[in-house]
């Protein structure tokens, strides 16, 4: 299986999908001839052509919107936000709009569009681009949420969110682009959206987490093996609506739970794998569950003191691990 | 001797009659809304009166068998003219389970059904404008040659997405027609207080499409416009603004009292312009409606509109299990 | 001292406000002329004219960026959304700017602006006129979200919230508008953002809840008084950022915590609050942390049955407080 | 022989002096900041090259003691201008605790500074637009007499917060100068791929607003737009819409190639139109400004920006501490 890292996987599921379907197509800021800024539409633009790897206006809620229209029409729109934060002047259109368009037809009508967008922090972003936005949406049903960590469930999940009849919003962490390698095979393959995936089999402790900080959990739980520590880690991969029946099974597993974001915590997606927990497999419990998170402020600063103080790391979440296997 | 202008728009006697025929049937339905309301056997009204001449003139423009319209919820000559049935607005305003709209899940006037291309739309205003857009550029992906038609109040032209979906047509010249029914009104607020511009079609400019304010209370002038709308668009030419003067004859709806805002005479200076009379005189002065042809509509459609008040209001609400069905794909 | 209704206490402080302070002034759709759709601003316009209670174009991100904008240069706008299911045109100028300004700005500029909006269900408000949004904001670090549940609550913190040196959203329930009446001082008087309040001392099961939903537990509680079943209730009044303190002294009193929200359940208020007592009294909990709210549909429904099906209501709350005594 | 064209304006010739002094010192900061970006020093450069006269020109028609500033990443001519100075410009870009914008919490370009009327800006463009308008409401409401300028480019003049922002002003007639910095880009995109309309100007029409284009690149022909506007909104005859055309001499930012989508050729021509030239040259040819004074202002800018450097570079970074602070009051 060819080596990649995680971008080349979105363009590689994106460019099979235009091919395999003709009402698949791609619409963004500088998404044709530029081939995106970080360049995940590389190459859609020389292959499929202008009328579908389409350069809109600066203008998010016109391309949720416009994707939108297209999708109840019957095509299969990719848009994409340039970057996550951008994502908030479409917020009317994702959640008035696309969350609701089946619901409220009574099924007459359907929206399934895709709207990607590079989220997270780490790369000097400062606050307007290094944001965590997930938990915007994640109490909007009719809405899915992909938060994919590896290439291999790039590939699977982002053809699968491409597939799917409803609204998906796949969020990709941009510090993985480049940083983030792993093996993804070159025929069509698809992972089921809305199921978490086991990343580490381990007796102690359980991390729950998703994105990037799935990898600081799997660097600390390789250290800590050799401390005698078993980690158990726990991947979401869908933050929304939450695979509930993995998320219980990880927890009662181990009984001492550590929840991970990168997002600030208050509000954040771990709350409510949390409350799940707490409401489920209580008794399970040999420790409180824990939450390792950002810091409650707006967002991450440019600095380089203050963006390391903000971002979590291998060390931060090993300290964490240890703390809660020492309970 | 009156001028026959529906001629000249190669429209016949027939279908002249039938664009008054809808009109009327449009009027009669809202006014037995109100009186619903006002029983307490339907919990919220919102008027198309007033508007009537220009949505169903712009319907009529429109190759009905096929172009997609964006209705907003003033729109119910829109709906029936693209074959909507007065039951099924019943339905709907009755907030029953077989309402094609909705299933009785939204309110009153939220449109929507698949078969008739009636795209579905919400509360919040000004949404539907990039809907029309996406549609129109799926068309022009697939080469197909219908074109959309989204209609939206002039308070609302003052939102965002009018902006931005407007602009989006515009550079991709995708055939869309936006269609502003000014009613002088958003609510309490005048025109005045909505906009600083003299026309809402004086913004087409700034999206590179003309724009054109014809009287909404002439259905055939609206006809005309549309078509010309219509005709560019499927020429590849791209999209147009047309605005629609009218008058809101009604309160904002079932829940606003509108004396807190505006006078008495002024509406009913406003009804003087009523399209139902004015286009009634015309095909009067034609020849084209009589006295005779005349009652058997009134007769025709208050049944029709019997008929479907009974029948709505018998059918059964949802089911409350329903309640969880359709969130996402089953 | 005066009873009044809910809405009338939004009125007072307003107008109180108005008095006290020139800085203050009303925007939005239909305030002035019209007194608001709701009247809320009702006299408003009569007593302070057209420049203090401003009448708007309909454009929710002009009214919220607009005030913004007055916020920075020093005044005290209180900006309305005619219903918080419209706010979303908002959400890039009150999370991307309001939140922010103080922050990234390193404390040189402020936002102290306010923003209503009615929320909630049970008027026949279908979908898009009876939505719980405030777990759209409540991740947000640099806003306040109030949800008052009483006039003597909506009159105290109304007032803080004008008067606070950072943004407030404050969310009234429409359908308590004129269903709720209370006792409310004529004197001037704030009450403290970020506190809870013990709405009714029990010793058996805690409930916390916020909004209407508290006065569907106060009833419970009456009730079940009578059965031998004492109920804490525990308002949150601020849903964000959550008063930690008195949730964990209000779980940790009685070993049996019942929360509830109006909201669907997956990413709600709740489910932070359950995350919180997880994470700090775990050993003093007796049961599972319950949650009773709406269901997983993207909006509540017109036709009556649907609507029914949906709201909590106070014999629902009754029956989980049981259910959970008799754990 | 060369007209005089700035005393026409009302400009003394060390007006028109200081406005050179300006751009060139905006443009060699702007320099500067590439070379520091190459050999690692700061992390990221978003240019202001290209329209220095726009920026410099329509800060001077202001009155820099009393009117607000709402600018966007590109202005450093505006800020400057308004009294930011060029070490506290490094600051920003080397991310230190002092930089007065931001602490070194936002990326270089995002201004802010109360003192001088410079408000805090972010990075989802036009959000500043609302803004300008709320606080020449607030100055209306208080009987005061400044105006305030928002600059912004011409892919962001499709954002609904532009049409929201306009129409608030032009319904309330504010004292707001909306000013679009065209640079023909929108990163990759080229204006036609932007704008379907011919000049961003033509938008005013739609919002009751005057409306102009003017070449961006002559420092004179903004400053004269910008004083008329600023003159008609201190009357209380409300906004305009000033647009300036210029072209961006360099890629986006430093994160970006700009040869995938333009060719050199294209930059090259930009750059004979280059106003720092046509600028200097326009006075040379009317004696105000000689070799020597050039040489001179050369020199002086060059050790200007050397301290600058070396203070910035050698500053501190805000201790990690502080990251936790001034989320709300304290
Ligand atoms: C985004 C949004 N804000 C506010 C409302 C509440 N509202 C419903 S209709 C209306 C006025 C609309 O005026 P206009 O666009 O002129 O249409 P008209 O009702 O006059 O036909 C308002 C403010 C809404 N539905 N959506
Ligand atoms: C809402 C939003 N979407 C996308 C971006 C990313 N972005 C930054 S600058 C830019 C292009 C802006 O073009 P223009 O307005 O013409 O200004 P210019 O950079 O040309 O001066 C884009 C798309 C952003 N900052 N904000
Ligand atoms: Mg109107
Ligand atoms: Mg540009």
């Amino acid at each position: 299986m060819p080596v990649m890292n995680y971008i080349q996987a979105v363009t590689q599921a994106l460019k099979e999908e235009m091919t395999r379907d003709e009402k698949v197509f791609v619409l963004g800021e500088d998404v044709g001839v530029r081939g995106g800024v970080f360049r995940a539409t590389d190459g859609l633009y020389e292959q499929f052509g202008e009328a579908r790897v389409l350069d809109t206006p600066l203008a998010e809620s016109a391309i949720a919107g416009v994707g939108i229209g297209a999708a109840m029409y019957g095509m299969r729109p990719v848009a994409e936000m340039q970057f996550v934060d951008f994502i908030l002047p479409a917020v009317n259109q994702i959640i008035s709009e696309a969350a609701k368009i089946r619901y409220r037809s009574n099924n007459d009508w359907s929206c399934p569009i895709t709207i990607r967008a590079p989220y997270g922090g780490g790369v000097h972003g400062a606050l307007y681009h290094s944001q965590s936005l997930e938990s915007i949406f994640a109490n909007q049903p009719g809405l899915k949420i992909v938060m994919p960590s590896t290439p291999y469930d790039v590939k699977g999940l982002l053809k699968a969110a491409i597939r799917d009849d409803d609204p998906v919003l796949f969020f990709e962490h941009k510090r993985a682009y480049r940083l983030i390698k792993g093996e993804v095979p070159t025929e069509d393959y698809t992972l089921p959206i809305g199921k978490a995936d086991i990343k580490r089999e381990g007796s102690d402790i359980t991390v729950i987490t998703y994105g990037l900080c799935v990898h600081f959990a799997l660097q600390a739980a390789e250290k800590l093996e050799a401390e005698g520590i078993s980690t158990h880690v726990l991947d979401l991969r869908t933050v929304y609506p939450l695979d509930e029946e993995a998320i219980i099974e990880a927890a009662s597993k181990t009984g001492k739970v550590l929840l991970i974001t990168e997002d600030n915590k208050e509000g954040s997606i771990i709350g409510q794998v949390s409350a799940i927990i707490a409401e489920n497999c209580l008794f399970d419990l040999d420790a409180p569950i824990k939450r390792l998170a950002g810091p409650e402020v707006p967002s991450m600063p440019y600095a380089p003191t203050l963006e390391k103080e903000f971002m979590l790391n291998p060390d931060k979440v090993e300290r964490a691990i240890r703390e809660l296997a020492e309970f | 001797m009156t001028e026959n202008r529906h001629e000249a728009l190669g429209l016949s006697d027939d279908q002249a009659l039938d664009i008054y025929r809808t009109m009327l049937l449009a009027r009669r339905i809202d006014e037995r809304l109100w009186l619903l309301n006002r029983s307490g056997k339907i919990p919220f009204v919102i008027s198309c009166q007033g508007q009537e001449a220009a949505q169903v003139g712009a319907a009529f423009a429109l190759d009905r068998d096929k172009d997609y319209v964006l209705p907003y919820y003033r729109d119910l000559g829109v709906v029936l003219a693209f074959g909507m049935t007065p039951l099924e607005l019943m339905l709907s305003n009755f907030a029953k389970a077989e309402d094609p709209n909705s299933g009785g899940r939204q309110m009153p006037g939220h449109f929507g059904q698949k078969k008739n291309r009636i795209v579905t739309g919400s509360s919040p205003v000004t949404t539907q404008v990039p809907h029309a857009v996406g549609i129109a550029l799926a068309g022009k992906m697939e080469k197909k040659d219908f074109v959309s038609l989204v209609t939206f109040g002039e308070g609302s032209s003052n939102q965002g997405d009018f902006h931005e979906g407007a602009n989006f047509a515009g550079v991709q010249k995708l055939p869309v027609i936006f269609m502003v029914e000014n009613n002088q009104y958003a609510i309490s607020m005048p025109a005045s207080k909505q906009l600083a511009c003299e026309k809402v079609s004086d913004r087409a400019i700034g999206y590179g499409m003309p724009g054109i304010t014809v009287d909404g209370n002439d259905p055939l002038a609206v006809y005309q416009a549309v078509k010309e709308a219509a005709d560019r668009a499927r020429r590849g030419e791209g999209p147009s603004l047309v605005e629609t003067i009218s008058y809101r004859l009604t309160p904002h709806s079932s829940d606003d009292d509108d004396r807190s805002y505006r006078s008495k005479e002024e509406v009913e200076t406003a009804k003087q312009k009523d399209s139902i009379k004015s286009f009634s005189t015309y095909l009067r002065e034609l020849g084209v409606l009589t006295e005779e042809i005349e009652d058997k509509l009134d007769q025709e459609i208050r049944k029709i509109i019997d008929d479907a008040t009974d029948y709505a209001e018998k059918a059964a609400y949802a089911d409350p299990d329903t309640l969880f069905k359709h969130v996402y794909a089953e």
